[in-house]
């Protein structure tokens, strides 16, 4: 198992021990007996066997067994669970977005990342945000699952008990590159993630137009290079001619800054031939009229 | 008695293949599903294979993502769908349940071989999508809303194969349940029926009143992806977790589906090879009818980390623990019938101990992904497919292979080779433990299941499930080029009853004739598992 | 079918067998019930989270409509069970045509809703059209739960026709007579099968109010 | 060959009277007044109205089981298995209800 580093680890871990314990220890004994009686009464050593129809006080006996060991079992379960659905008062919240096939993260002073910076010892409490399909974020250093819903708020609480880097794995499947969904969580004393907020975010001297694309998971499916990945590159697609599907019609367009923003906003209305539709999904709501110029524009860069 | 040997077997009385496509007997209908199954169960394994190879190494080794996916998921339709959930009721429930009862066919013969051309219809068109459309449904067995929605994959195909098979297992249940309550034999109460028949009868309620739920559902995922717009579309109001309740209420009950027919085979098999009665045949009787019923209230298990209430979750999980209060009752059962008999080892006693294990192993870990807690932490984990794999194949698939031991020399009239029968046993149970094991281990590491690749810290486990699953081939195919001999008239010819059985089968010939009986059968008096009383059988 | 043996078993699944004809008939209505079911679930859940819209939506439906379609099902409920008092006495004749006037009313029925969804889809209701499109939340769901239940619960009322008239068919021939008439009872229970249902339709979608 | 005719392996088969097919259906019709009654007329009792309208649905269709499906006149184990369905259907609606109350 990997490390247990957060307050929950101990509860799930527990119940884990006491459910494996009583399992393993059934387990054992009721294989044991039945070899036992397979050896013991084989017809070699006994070739007469006795009729015994049953026996009531048995099974009075294993009846009353099982039902009071499983709700021993149910009763650590939920021990352990219920504190994972009550988040304190005072949590850092952070929001997280979960769609195809990315994670991120936009924290209270409105910075956007890629992965989790957390500090040790606090409550942090994360708000879970599809934007498309089903997703599920999932720690399993901090034993903490739940799923993104479209249309549903869910949230899950942790507080880390232990400095380090750990994987954010997507558990819901996903579609295509679900086993790429991932991203991690970096637990830091206080002092550090003060320093971290403090910080300035994008200080690099990217094109902006390239930071949206990297925030908001474009690249996911849309390469630079010219490989297709998901969807079409990115490569020289500005002024090339193409070929489209509209209500299942084909068409030849020219590809231009309203197509693409036409592109981004309904990505049903004009399917490019030879992609599915459906996979990618509107960001109207997502992206302002400038950041969809300044996308163009950084695309209209790579011919 | 008239001269017995002049009596032709089932097999005999017509020839060609209409008179076995279009034959209404229960016998030639439970051996077309028996070959159509298998058929299909080997494309399943093939993908089973082909997906574990692709996980030898972390990165690409055979496929691409895309189609992995579709390997997946066209394995779990054809294990859950074609394979695991008609299995034993279709191939030994339609055999075996008449003759158990003493009565000559099912009550409704035609609507049975409907029934199988339903099933045939559905099965090409789950594996049509392989050739048209565009390509197999990569949404997973569950088809989980708004992703089955959204993906270009054929779902649309996938889903409604899966409806029309759904129709052939009511009808299977339908049948099964009228022929239980009008077709005894005159002195055969309820509580004298064999086991096998109490587990069908559990079985066929169960297949009666769940499918129709998943029916009504798929058909809103397929309208859903005509109209464009659909019910569990949040921008519309809808909720996609509606759709997981829809889902699980039928699909959890459908595990049952798959594991009481096995239950009940375990019940045969083991009298039989202990020689004496079963021990507490009323608590195992009812422990599947309770089972069948408490079963329908637990769907809300594989929903605990969807953001369900909090109140569903507290009852879901309490009610999950209840049913295995029965299955323990049964375990307790079965373990005791070994108690003072004569036993006699014989393969298909082999398997019935090895399900008996491996059940458990797959029920207690059911129990750890029942409890809230461990469950939010292993959820769509490896450990998940751990416990399906020990409850599905390591149970029913065992219990199908050991019921395919027990009553081939009366299907077939020909014993295999018994020693190469243990051999391939035992080499099957390894591969199967070594297969599966791991992925309990990499599970609690934290390996999310439906990975296309993974991080290189469950390499190891990987690698020895992957090599496991090499194993468990080379069992399979011993095994079953072992019992193809009786299929092509080798092997010695036996006798009424090979195994010193007690149930109506084994009083008459091997193989039975058309109309199942050369002579009138005779019930034991106290019971069907009576050996104390059990008639005489000349041959 | 030959006994070279000589005894003939008891029980037998070729024999002729009423009772589980008409067991095996029930039984097929508790899958229809609970295929209807799961969609009265999906209406509850539904109709819970989007109450108000619910309930907005239900006053676009015509309740003297439907409560004139509610008033032919029963009736024809009626005459479909007197069709079978009818051949149970003997009275082929009355039993064709009570099972006519059944044929009728449900044609009745079908004539009615035919009206009332090109009422609807002629406003654009239907989903997928563009005024459907911009229902608000709720609304839109209401009226796809219309066209899927009362849909799925019109092609129940065809299929019961037909069967129907197969029964009208099979009594004239003298197949279904005053010894054996399972057929006209099965084509019964599946007929009151359809009113059920349309019992709890109606005051689930009129009569929100 | 003989065949065994089952259809009289019970009581002589009841027959019911057309006067009582149509004190069913006079039943039933009264019912659907009440019901539409009170939906359209009853606006006042709001709250009452799905739990009525149900409950009033619900003893339709038991009079149509019991008189014109012939439920009462049958063996008892229709009934028992009718019950066993409505009991099924009504946990499947009450456990999801719960769920989404409590959300
Ligand atoms: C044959 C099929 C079968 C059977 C019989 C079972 C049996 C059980 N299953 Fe399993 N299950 C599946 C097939 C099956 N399951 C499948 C296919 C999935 C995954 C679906 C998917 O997502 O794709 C699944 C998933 C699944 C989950 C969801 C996991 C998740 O996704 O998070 C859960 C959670 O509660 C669960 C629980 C159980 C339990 C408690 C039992 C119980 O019935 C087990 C009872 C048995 C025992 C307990 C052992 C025997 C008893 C004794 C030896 C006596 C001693 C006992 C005590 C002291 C208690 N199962
Ligand atoms: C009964 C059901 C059943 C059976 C038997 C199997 C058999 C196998 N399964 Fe399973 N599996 C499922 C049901 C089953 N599976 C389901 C429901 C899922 C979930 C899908 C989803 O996520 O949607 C799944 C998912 C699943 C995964 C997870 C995929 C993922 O999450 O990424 C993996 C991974 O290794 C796997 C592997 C295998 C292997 C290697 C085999 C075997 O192939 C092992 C090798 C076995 C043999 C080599 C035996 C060959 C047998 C014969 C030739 C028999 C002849 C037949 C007769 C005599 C009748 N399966
Ligand atoms: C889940 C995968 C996915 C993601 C994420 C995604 N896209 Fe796409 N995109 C596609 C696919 C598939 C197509 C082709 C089908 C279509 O036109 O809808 C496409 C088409 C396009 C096109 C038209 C290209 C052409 O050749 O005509 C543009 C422009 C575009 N996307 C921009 C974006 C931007 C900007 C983002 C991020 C804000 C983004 N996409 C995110 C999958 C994706
Ligand atoms: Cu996101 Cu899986
Ligand atoms: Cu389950």
């Amino acid at each position: 198992m990997r490390a247990s580093a957060s307050t929950f680890a101990q509860g799930v871990d527990f119940s884990l021990y006491v459910i494996v314990g009583i399992s393993v220890f059934f387990l054992i004994g009721i294989t044991i007996v039945m070899l036992y009686f397979v050896f013991r009464y084989n017809k070699k050593r006994n070739p007469v066997a006795t009729n015994i129809e049953g026996s009531h006080k048995l099974e009075v006996i294993w009846t009353a067994i099982p039902t009071l060991l499983v709700m021993v079992m149910f009763y650590f379960g939920w021990m352990g669970y219920k504190p994972l659905r009550k988040a304190p008062d005072g949590a850092l919240e952070v929001k997280a977005y979960g769609q195809m096939w990315k994670f991120s993260f936009e924290y209270p002073d409105g910075r956007i990342t890629d992965s989790l910076v957390v500090p040790l010892g606090k409550p942090v409490k994360v708000n879970l945000v599809s934007r498309d399909v089903l997703h599920s974020f999932f720690i399993p250093a901090f034993r903490m699952k739940e799923d993104m819903v479209p249309g549903k708020d869910n949230f899950l609480w942790f507080e880390a008990t232990e400095k380090g880097r750990f994987d954010i794995l997507c558990a819901e499947y996903c579609g295509q590159l679900h086993s790429y969904m991932l991203s991690s969580v970096t637990v830091v004393e206080d002092a550090q993630y003060e320093q971290w907020l403090a910080s300035t975010a994008g200080t690099s001297n990217e094109h902006p137009g390239l930071a949206l694309l990297k925030q908001n998971a474009c690249l996911t499916c849309h390469s630079q290079d010219g490989s297709k990945i998901i969807g079409p590159s990115f490569k020289g697609v500005f002024g090339k001619t193409e070929i489209v599907v509209t209500d299942g019609v084909e068409r030849e367009i020219v590809i231009d800054e309203a197509y693409i923003s036409r592109s981004i906003k309904q990505p049903n209305a004009d399917v490019v031939k030879g992609y599915m539709k459906g996979l990618m999904v509107s960001y109207e709501a997502v992206l302002t009229d400038e950041q969809i110029a300044s996308i163009t524009d950084y695309i209209k860069t790579l011919q | 008695m008239t001269a017995v040997s002049t009596q032709l077997s089932f097999f005999d009385t017509r020839k060609g293949l209409f008179s076995w496509i279009f034959s209404v007997d229960h016998k030639r209908i439970a051996l077309l599903y028996l070959y159509s199954l298998i058929t299909f169960f080997l494309v399943g394994v093939t993908l089973g294979l082909l997906m574990r190879y692709e996980l030898l190494n972390p990165g690409k080794d055979l496929v691409e993502a895309k189609t992995y996916n579709q390997i997946f998921t066209l394995h779990g339709v054809i294990m859950i769908f074609l394979f695991i959930i008609p299995s034993i009721p279709a191939v030994f429930g339609n055999f075996f349940l008449p003759i158990m009862l003493g009565t000559d066919d099912v009550s409704f013969p035609k609507l049975n071989l409907l029934s199988w051309w339903v099933y045939i219809v559905g099965a090409l068109m789950a594996l049509s999508t392989l050739v048209f459309g565009d390509g197999p449904a990569d949404t997973g067995w569950t088809f989980y809303a708004p992703y089955s929605v959204k993906t270009g994959t054929n779902v649309t195909m996938s889903v409604l194969a899966a409806f029309v098979l759904g129709f052939s297992s009511i009808l299977t249940g339908l049948n099964f349940i009228v022929t239980i309550h009008r077709l005894r034999t005159p002195g055969m109460t309820f509580l004298k029926m064999p086991l096998f028949a109490w587990a069908l009868y559990a079985t066929s309620w169960i297949q009666l009143l769940a499918t129709p739920i998943i029916g009504i559902t798929l058909l809103m995922i397929t309208a859903e992806r005509v109209l464009g717009v659909g019910l569990f579309d949040p921008s519309i109001g809808g909720d996609p977790i509606l759709y997981q309740h829809l889902f699980w209420i039928y699909s959890h009950p459908a595990v049952y589906i798959m594991a009481l027919p096995a239950f009940g085979v375990i019940s045969e098999m083991l009298p039989t090879f202990s020689q004496r009665t079963i021990f507490g045949y009323k608590a195992i009787a009812f422990s599947s009818l309770a089972i069948a019923f408490v079963g329908y209230f637990i769907w809300g298990h594989h929903m605990f980390t969807s953001g369900m209430s909090g109140t569903a979750r507290f009852i879901f999980s309490m009610l999950t623990f209840l049913v295995a209060i029965p299955t323990a009752i049964k375990v307790f059962n079965w373990v005791a019938t070994l108690y003072k008999g004569s036993i006699n080892v014989q393969p298909p006693l082999l398997y019935t101990l090895a399900f008996i294990f491996q059940f458990m192993i797959g029920g207690f870990t059911g129990l750890v992904l029942g409890a809230l807690a461990t469950d939010i932490h292993l959820h769509d984990t490896y450990f998940v497919v751990g416990h399906f794999h020990y409850v599905m194949f390591g149970g029913t698939g065992f219990a199908f292979f050991g019921a395919l031991h027990y009553w081939y020399p009366k299907i077939w009239g020909r014993m295999y080779n018994i020693t190469m029968a243990n051999i391939a046993f035992v080499i099957f149970f390894i591969g199967f433990n070594m297969l599966y094991f791991p992925m309990l281990i990499v599970g609690l590491m934290g390996m999310p299941r439906r990975y296309y690749d993974y991080l290189p810290e469950f390499h190891l486990p990987n690698m020895i499930s992957t090599y496991g699953s090499w194993v468990l081939a080379t069992g399979l195919i011993l095994m079953l080029a072992n019992l193809a001999a009786g299929f092509f008239k080798k092997g010695p010819k036996v006798g009424r009853n090979p195994w010193n059985g007690i149930t109506l089968e084994w009083q008459t010939l091997s193989p039975p004739p058309v109309q199942n009986f050369d002579r009138m059968p005779e019930i034991p008096l106290n019971g069907p598992y009576d050996f104390e009383n059990k008639p005489a059988i000349k041959e | 079918m030959e006994h070279l043996s000589g005894f003939v078993l008891p029980n037998s699944g070729h024999n002729r067998d009423d009772e589980a004809s008409k067991m095996g008939m029930w039984l097929f209505l508790f899958t229809e019930l609970l295929l209807f079911g799961g969609l009265f679930i999906v209406y509850m859940v539904y109709r819970m989270l989007n109450h108000e819209a619910f309930l907005l939506s239900s006053f676009e439906l015509n309740v003297t409509l439907g409560t004139i379609n509610t008033v032919v099902l029963l009736v024809s409920s009626m005459t479909i069970a007197m069709a079978i008092t009818a051949i149970q006495k003997g009275d082929k004749k009355t039993s064709v045509r009570l099972l006519l006037t059944t044929l009728g009313l449900s044609l009745v029925f079908l004539v009615i809703k035919y009206f009332e969804w090109s009422a609807k889809i002629h406003h654009g209701l239907f989903p997928g059209m563009d005024f459907y499109n911009n229902l608000p939340k709720g609304e839109a769901l209401f009226f796809f739960l219309y066209f899927i239940m009362t849909g799925l619960h019109a092609l129940h009322i065809i299929i019961g026709a037909v069967l129907i008239g197969v029964v009208v068919h099979r009594t004239r021939q003298n197949k279904v007579n005053q010894e054996k008439y399972a057929l006209t009872e099965n084509a019964g229970l599946y007929w009151h099968l359809v009113d059920l249902i349309w019992i709890y339709l109606f005051p689930l979608f009129y009569l929100i109010h | 060959m003989e065949k065994h005719d089952k259809q009289s392996d019970h009581a002589p088969v009841h027959i019911s009277s057309y006067r009582d097919h149509w004190s069913t259906l006079v039943t039933l019709l009264l019912l659907t007044v009440v019901t539409v009654v009170i939906s359209v007329f009853g606006a006042n009792l709001a709250a009452l109205s799905v739990a009525t309208a149900l409950l009033i649905a619900t003893v339709k269709v038991i009079v149509v089981a019991y008189y014109f499906m012939h439920l009462k006149y049958d063996k008892k184990l229709y009934t028992w298995l009718v019950l066993l369905v409505a009991i099924l259907f009504l946990a499947f609606t009450v456990l999801t209800a719960i769920e989404y109350f409590n959300r």
